[in-house]
């Protein structure tokens, strides 16, 4: 979230598309409410289904899953035709004005440099004019056919209102509505939030869905509003932690990102990542990447890391391939590559596509751990439950090790949530049985290999040898140590900069924030964006000061916000080039002729002038992107692309299947159903009596949803002969399931390209454990693929069949 | 009381003078002690107040463990309730049906409280100690990195890729779990390496 | 938030404090003819739930079966969102969804009511109940059952104009929202107030509910909504859980939610006239039978009578002769 | 001869002095004993639910859930009870012109007059609206009863029946209650009726005084044991 949820409040009006944030996130929801009630505000609710969040909603419009795309450039398309757009924003905060090469094109579907063998772009052609200077050409008149801002005038003009109920299945009127009500948030006073969710994410095309989204935003100037951003509503409680922090195969820590092959030295490496500023005066706040990732290697491997080895830069991982994510990983244990597997608190055979590909991948591993508080179904993929996990237990010879960890309540520690908060908790309880912490976990893991290297030597030993574990109890490192480790302190003494014979930081004291690392091995620090968590001021993230000046919803002094306690991020464009507030009545900072001052910290340099500096510092324009050069594997601009299992042909390109340079493994593309065979969309997804696959081992909310089914229209149930609360079989090309059927008016037929689609809700909570009734999950039946930039899978728009049928059968046990 | 009036008012009624002596001998006092009305005691009395988090959403509202014993004075502490954190800016003490059922997620049957080792081919998980565990995994691990452990590709770079292990880390450990979970898993070099943020 | 109730200004006490809700605060006491009046008059209280908020995420069922500790059981989906499937002596507040297409608009609205205990005023319930004591109602409106005095007759359930008490089977004593009477008793707001998302369940006192249910209604007609009102039914003497209603002019579409709700006139007789008439019928035939016993002398069989029979004896044919 | 519908199994004279006639068998007499005893302990039960003032009778059984659990099995007993009795007896209580001709002078009846009465069978109309109204009242009674025994029988009808058969369940027991009293009395009052209940005979004088044709129709048809 670019936003936090208590400042919804200050939003006209709320856009929920590819989320459903009143069943998934009821509390922060409630923000919604309250803009409703003492604003005024509307909600608008674009989705498959009507859902509890349309139940409240002012406007509601249907649209076929995995065509958000085709809509949201459709409202795009109509605020520019109607001249619904935050002009001065556009002129001065985006990059409207620049000129872009004339390589660059697009046709039939297609952008420029596009290689069918590859599934890949040549991104050369997708980039600014840069001039003698060095810097980037603009006009800032935007009269000049290159600029970004006629390019994508004309991208837009082919979805018409016509083109998207044609795409969509959006009845036109209905559409129209949505656009109308959007775009009156072009006016500096009237500001629009996006509250979404995996409902875009989970697509091929997912990264496309949200920066269509980001772009309406910027043309309405609503992005560092308050009351306005693009709110990512995140799944699990600590997901954004764990991204901020790097548990992810193409990640380090803080966004820093992990080495390739093609950068087998430090210095090669850093050729590529401290980006020079491509507008005369802008901050490119990434020229100080080296400082980040030199404190991290000292976080990581201490006195060992030393200017003279590079820091340590080959102890990292060199990747081969642009990732090792779960998809691959799968792919490669299903061709026998892979020998281990640790699942911490995570459960793939329900949470991936294609279960029968999953149970056979897990099936093929010498040795599974799971770390859980709670049995799962992957630690037990081996177990026969009929035809809930129909496995031939004694073929299977995985070697299962499951180990019981706490939960929250009997651990310490700190979440962040979606807003940026790093919030502390203390235990309440005590563990039951012999359940452990994860971390005295990782520890022994640890301990124990490395006295086993020590013993006996072994394959590149180094790095765990060097691993700097400097804590009080090495068995279990207390949250306090990690954390204090986290926020990063001077190895040695810290001159100031300003006056090198003054100490900034002496020798062994926390640093007050990332702007005291230096990249000369006197800092180190875990992971830069969360510097100032645990700073000499002590623990920020477990301050409970709920105070809020004249209510903004800021809360500066509850817990700790990354980065340095910043709440509304690109807060500096919530005023005008002067600095002024676009709106007065949603001030956040304001410059006062030498400095910025306001309700938040300012997203720039508390001294730069409002003229000089733009508000977007992490970019090297100083300024937004609507057009985003090569940053993005399919496209500069998002185009419509329909998912890989879809019940019409690309409009724009028949040929076009999925996403063109999404990557799909062999036996996957074999596995892709067509319409003829599976006519129906199915679409998976939460409810909200549940979470995941945890709450059904608990009574409560077993007793609110006990049982897996499936949603479908009236008309549909009729057609086959579908009895409400009966037994349904539903199958892709990959699977089959057995649900109840929840016949419903809340799910409508829609019409696209002429023809009937009919969408069955898949929602996504049962299993084979725990304390409601035992069911399947949508993954028995979703596609192996996922999204071109960032491998999510689409798990939010595949072809099934739906007929009447008897319930399961047990195992024979 | 008010029983006791209402029967005279019977007996003049009925005329059945005789009857009133005998009644009493017939264990009329139970029917007349009703108990008088009151209400459900007070069940967060004497309960120690720990201030926590949602593990569920990313909304992340506070809530307020209340415990018979204090844990964070080493006392065995037997969760009793959880309920919203009012103070809270965000849920303001309010919580969605999973959070307000938080208390029968941490006491839940199926919670697992031993270690289990289910081996090759086997029907059922089989109890170990967490050393038999744990020097297992250590072991398992060691050898699969001895033998798959990639230094150098065929370019001779030195790449230090460990492919043949994976590991999917918790979306709802703390940052301070992560961090170290992170650290062990880069050290060791596994780059299949991932968390619910890619689903 | 400022300017909206909220329910919990502050997290449940954990010191000790004694109940302020007793036996002096009765107003009325189930089949007890003679209750001398409460000793103090408590501020009336009211739950408000505004059903153009609610989100339907049962949040108020999970916390009212956390808070009162009770288990309603893995039921199993039968085609509908509904579960449990009905209110029991288990689940105390349910969620019930009505798919509704408004045919002045012809869209679809997702009415989602919150049902359980209204707490009337005039309680059908505790006017029904023959046991001394086992239904209460406070100077603050709560209708409470005393379990202890609870027989199981289920008459309570006759006399519900709502259909919300349920017989447990289990200790067969009937169960219904107390309106959380213990959190009450030391200050707090009921559990599923304090547990709603969104505060489409609001707790306070009667008046400055009503106040903010006109907000409300203000809000919704802004909406287009020009029927919104207030359900506070006069039939039972209004109610101390209220509803504001998008379509307040007809409650029934909200899963039969009773458009005029009253307690019903059969019970009133059963439990009014026939009660009295039948207690004087009998006291009087019994009074008369006495009375005809004092004065009337017995009828009895004089010896001349014998003689007759004796006589007749003598005459009659003996045994088998008289056929 | 309709008449002798009026004699029935174990109605016999037994010559002496005084004559003696045998007007109930024992099984007769312990199957209304029976019943009495239910409907009394009904009356009880039943009153203590009906009004707060005669609530701590549910002290008699054990306290209210007793009583609220054992009121509708009593009412089983006295149910088939009463119906076994009753199809011993319907015959005789079949009514006739006689008895109307007899309702015609009840007041010489009460004063005591019976001689200017016509002679009746085994009973009058009193006893025979007795009997009548109890058959009646009883079928009533167990049906409404079942309607709203809940604890079998909670989701067998809608509550608004329920309501209506709580309603004539209770108008029903008024009734009963009153015919009950006129019943009690009306044996006590005419002297030597109990022991037909007791020992199962009455005396030849009360025979002759009350039921006179009954007594006739006995010894006319030779109903008569040989004496000594």
């Amino acid at each position: 979230m670019t936003n936090a949820w208590t400042d919804i409040k200050n939003t006209d009006l709320v856009v929920v598309m590819g989320g459903n944030a009143a069943e998934a996130h009821p509390c922060g929801f409630k923000w919604v409410t309250e803009a409703k009630a003492h604003r005024g505000a509307k909600l608008i609710v674009v989705d498959p289904r009507y859902t509890r969040t349309a139940s409240v909603s002012d406007l509601y419009a249907p649209i076929r899953p995995g065509t958000d795309i085709a809509f949201l450039s459709g409202v795009i398309n109509y605020c520019m035709a109607n001249g619904k757009v935050q002009w001065e924003y556009l002129r001065n905060f985006t990059n409207a004005s620049f000129i872009v090469k004339d390589g660059f094109a697009y046709q039939d579907g297609l952008f420029s440099g596009y290689n069918e063998e590859k599934r890949d772009y040549d991104r050369t052609s997708w980039d600014y004019v840069i001039g003698e200077d060095g810097f980037a050409v603009t006009d800032p008149s935007l009269q000049h056919p290159r600029c970004v801002w006629n390019l994508l005038k004309e991208h837009v003009s082919v979805y018409t209102p016509e083109m998207v109920e044609r795409i969509c299945g959006t009845p036109k009127e209905k559409f129209l509505k949505v656009a109308e009500l959007i775009s009156t948030c072009s006016a500096p006073g009237k500001v629009m939030t996006s509250m979404y969710a995996l409902g875009w994410t989970q697509h091929s095309s997912g990264s496309q869905n949200i920066r269509a989204m980001a772009m309406l935003q910027l043309i309405l100037g609503n992005i560092g509003m308050r009351g306005g951003g693009m709110n990512a509503l995140r799944g699990h409680s600590n997901i954004q932690g764990l991204t901020d922090l790097g548990l992810m195969s193409h990640l380090l820590t803080g966004y820093l990102n992990m080495p390739t092959e093609k950068e087998p030295d430090f210095a090669k490496y850093m050729e590529t990542r401290q980006f020079k500023p491509l507008r005369p005066g802008q901050t490119s706040y990434w020229q100080n990447y080296r400082k980040f990732m030199v404190s991290f290697q000292k976080a990581m491997w201490g006195d060992s890391a030393t200017a003279e080895n590079d820091w340590n830069y080959h102890y990292l991982p060199k990747l081969d391939v642009p990732s090792y994510d779960v998809l691959r990983m799968f792919e490669l244990m299903y061709d026998g590559k892979v020998n281990g597997y640790i699942c911490q608190g995570f459960n793939p055979l329900l949470a991936f596509p294609n279960r029968a590909k999953l149970t056979a991948a897990l099936s093929k591993l010498k040795f599974l751990i799971t770390m859980d508080p709670l049995e799962t179904e992957t630690a037990r993929f081996w177990e026969n439950h009929g035809e809930y996990n129909d496995v031939d237990t004694a073929s299977i010879e995985t070697e299962v090790i499951q180990l019981p960890t706490t939960c929250f309540a009997e651990e310490e520690g700190s979440l962040t949530n979606s807003g940026r908060w790093l919030q502390w908790h203390w235990a309440g309880g005590t563990p039951p049985g012999e359940a452990q912490h994860d971390t005295w976990i990782m520890a022994q893991i640890f301990l124990r290999m490395r006295e086993l290297y020590r013993k006996e030597g072994g394959a590149f030993p180094d790095p765990l040898m060097n691993l700097s574990w400097d804590y009080a109890d090495p068995n279990e490192p207390t949250a306090e140590e990690l954390a204090r480790e986290i926020n990063g302190r001077a190895l040695t003494d810290v001159m100031d900069p300003a006056d090198p014979t003054k100490v900034l930081v002496p020798a062994g004291k926390q640093v007050l924030n990332f702007s005291q690392l230096k990249d000369d091995g006197s800092t180190m620090c875990g992971c830069w964006i969360y510097s100032g968590c645990f700073n000499e001021q002590g623990n920020n993230m477990a301050r409970r000061d709920n105070h809020d000046p004249d209510e903004t919803g800021a809360y500066l002094g509850w817990t700790f916000a990354w980065p340095v306690n910043r709440r509304t991020l690109y807060n500096r464009a919530s005023a005008d080039l002067s600095g002024k507030p676009w709106d007065p009545t949603r001030k956040i900072i304001e410059w006062n002729g030498e400095k910025w001052t306001g309700y938040d910290v300012p997203d720039i340099s508390p001294t730069a002038k409002p003229e000089e500096v733009g508000p977007f510092i992490m970019n090297q324009e100083g300024v937004s992107r609507l057009f985003t050069r090569g940053m993005m594997r399919d496209g500069p601009f998002p185009a419509h692309m329909e998912p890989f299992e879809a019940p019409i042909p690309n409009v724009m390109n028949p040929k076009m299947v999925g996403n063109p340079v999404s990557r799909v493994f062999v036996t996957d593309a074999e596995e892709f159903g067509t319409s003829a065979e599976f006519p129906y969309v199915g679409t998976s997804y939460r409810l909200t009596e549940h979470f995941h696959y945890w709450t059904k081992h608990n009574r409560v909310n077993a007793a609110l949803q006990p049982e897996f089914f499936v949603e479908i229209s009236e008309e549909l149930a009729k057609e086959k002969g579908i009895e409400k609360g009966g037994w349904v079989r539903v199958w892709s090309k990959r699977g089959s399931v057995k649900a109840k059927a929840v016949v419903t008016k809340r799910i409508r037929p829609l019409v696209c390209d002429g023809k009937t689609v009919h969408v069955v809700g898949i929602p996504l909570h049962w299993g084979f454990t725990g304390a409601a009734k035992k069911g399947f999950g949508p993954n028995s039946l979703t596609p192996f693929v996922g999204d071109a930039n960032i491998e999510t899978p689409e798990s939010k728009a595949f072809l099934v069949n739906i007929e009447p049928s008897s319930g399961p059968e047990e195992a024979s046990a | 009381m008010n029983v006791e009036l209402s029967r005279r008012g019977f007996l003049k009624l009925a005329g059945a003078g005789a009857a009133g002596t005998t009644l009493g001998a017939m264990g009329f006092g139970e029917a007349e002690a009703a108990t008088v009305a009151h209400v459900r005691q007070f069940k967060l009395t004497a309960t120690t107040e720990v201030r926590n988090t949602c593990p569920y959403c990313s909304v992340a509202c506070g809530i307020i463990i209340y415990a018979k014993g204090d844990a964070s004075k080493g006392e065995k502490a037997d969760i009793l309730h959880i309920e919203g954190d009012v103070d809270h800016p965000t849920n303001r003490g309010t919580l969605c049906p999973k959070g307000a059922a938080l208390k029968d997620f941490v006491h839940s049957a199926t919670r697992l409280k031993y270690p289990m080792i289910r081996k090759s081919g086997s029907d059922r998980f089989e109890r170990v100690s967490w050393d038999q565990a744990l020097d297992r995994i250590a072991r398992l691990m060691k050898d699969d990195r001895d033998a798959n452990f990639l230094t150098h590709n065929e370019a001779g770079v030195p790449v230090n890729r460990w492919t043949s292990t994976g590991m999917l880390a918790a979306s709802a450990t703390t940052n301070e779990t992560a961090w170290a979970t992170f650290k062990v898993a880069k050290t060791l070099g596994i780059v299949g390496f991932d968390n619910q943020a890619r689903v | 938030m400022s300017n909206s109730p909220i329910t919990a200004v502050s997290n449940p006490p954990v010191q000790p404090v004694s109940a302020d809700l007793g036996p002096r605060d009765l107003k009325r006491r189930s089949a007890t003819l003679d209750l001398p009046p409460p000793e103090r008059q408590l501020t009336e209280v009211a739950k408000l739930i505004d059903v153009s908020k609610c989100i339907g995420c049962k949040a108020c069922q999970s916390a009212c079966v956390e808070w009162n500790d009770t288990d309603p059981g893995v039921g199993e989906n039968v085609g509908v969102y509904e579960n449990p499937g009905d209110l029991n002596p288990n689940m105390f507040t349910l969620m019930r969804f009505s798919e509704w297409v408004n045919p002045e608009t012809d869209d679809l609205e997702w009415l989602i009511r919150k049902d359980g205990c209204m707490h009337c005023e005039d309680p059908g319930c505790l006017k029904a109940c023959p046991s001394p004591g086992a239904i209460v109602q406070y100077s603050n409106g709560i209708v409470d059952f005393i379990h202890e005095n609870c027989i199981g007759c289920g008459y309570c359930i006759k006399g519900c104009p709502f259909n919300i008490p349920r017989l447990s089977k289990a200790d067969h004593t009937v169960y219904k929202c107390t309106l959380c009477s213990d959190r009450v008793a030391v200050g707090q707001g009921p559990a599923c107030a304090k547990a709603c998302p969104t505060q489409a369940i609001v707790f306070g006192s009667k008046e400055d509910m009503k106040a903010h249910a006109e907000e409300r209604i203000e809000d919704l007609k802004s909406r287009g909504y020009e029927n919104a009102g207030l359900y506070d039914p006069a039939g039972v003497g209004g109610t101390h859980v209220m509803y504001v209603l998008h379509h307040a002019d007809k409650p029934h579409i909200y899963s039969d939610l009773p458009d005029r709700p009253e307690i019903s006139p059969v019970v009133e007789t059963w439990k009014g006239a026939v009660k009295y008439v039948g207690l004087a019928a009998m006291g009087i035939m019994a009074a008369g039978a006495a009375l005809h016993g004092l004065i009337a002398k017995p009828s009895t069989v004089k010896r001349e009578d014998e003689e007759h029979a004796e006589a007749l004896v003598e005459e009659a044919p003996k045994n088998g002769e008289g056929v | 001869m309709a008449s002798s519908s009026d004699i029935q199994r174990g109605d016999a004279i037994h010559p002496g002095d005084p004559v003696i006639v045998s007007r109930y068998t024992t099984p007769k007499r312990i199957n209304h004993w029976i019943t009495a005893t239910s409907l009394i302990l009904l009356a009880l039960s039943g009153l203590a639910l009906f009004h707060p003032s005669l609530f701590f009778l549910t002290g008699l059984f054990g306290g209210g859930q007793n009583t609220r659990w054992i009121h509708p099995w009593i009412g089983v007993v006295l149910f088939v009870s009463f119906y076994i009795f009753f199809f011993q007896l319907w015959r005789a209580n079949i009514p006739r012109k006689v008895d109307f001709v007899w309702a015609a002078h009840a007041k010489d009846f009460l004063a005591g007059n019976e001689d200017k009465l016509p002679e009746l069978g085994k009973y009058n109309l009193g006893q025979k609206v007795v009997f009548w109204a109890m058959a009646a009242l009883i079928v009533v009674s167990i049906v409404t009863g079942v309607i709203m025994w809940d604890q079998y029988f909670a989701t067998a009808t809608a509550i608004p029946t329920k309501r209506i058969a709580i309603l004539i369940h209770s108008i029903a027991a008024v009734l009963m209650i009153c015919v009950f009293i006129v019943h009690v009395y009306a044996a006590i009052w005419a002297r030597g009726t109990l022991r037909a209940m007791t020992r199962g005979t009455v005396t030849g004088g009360w025979a002759w005084k009350h039921h006179r044709k009954w007594l006739r129709d006995l010894a006319g048809h030779g109903r008569i044991d040989p004496a000594e």
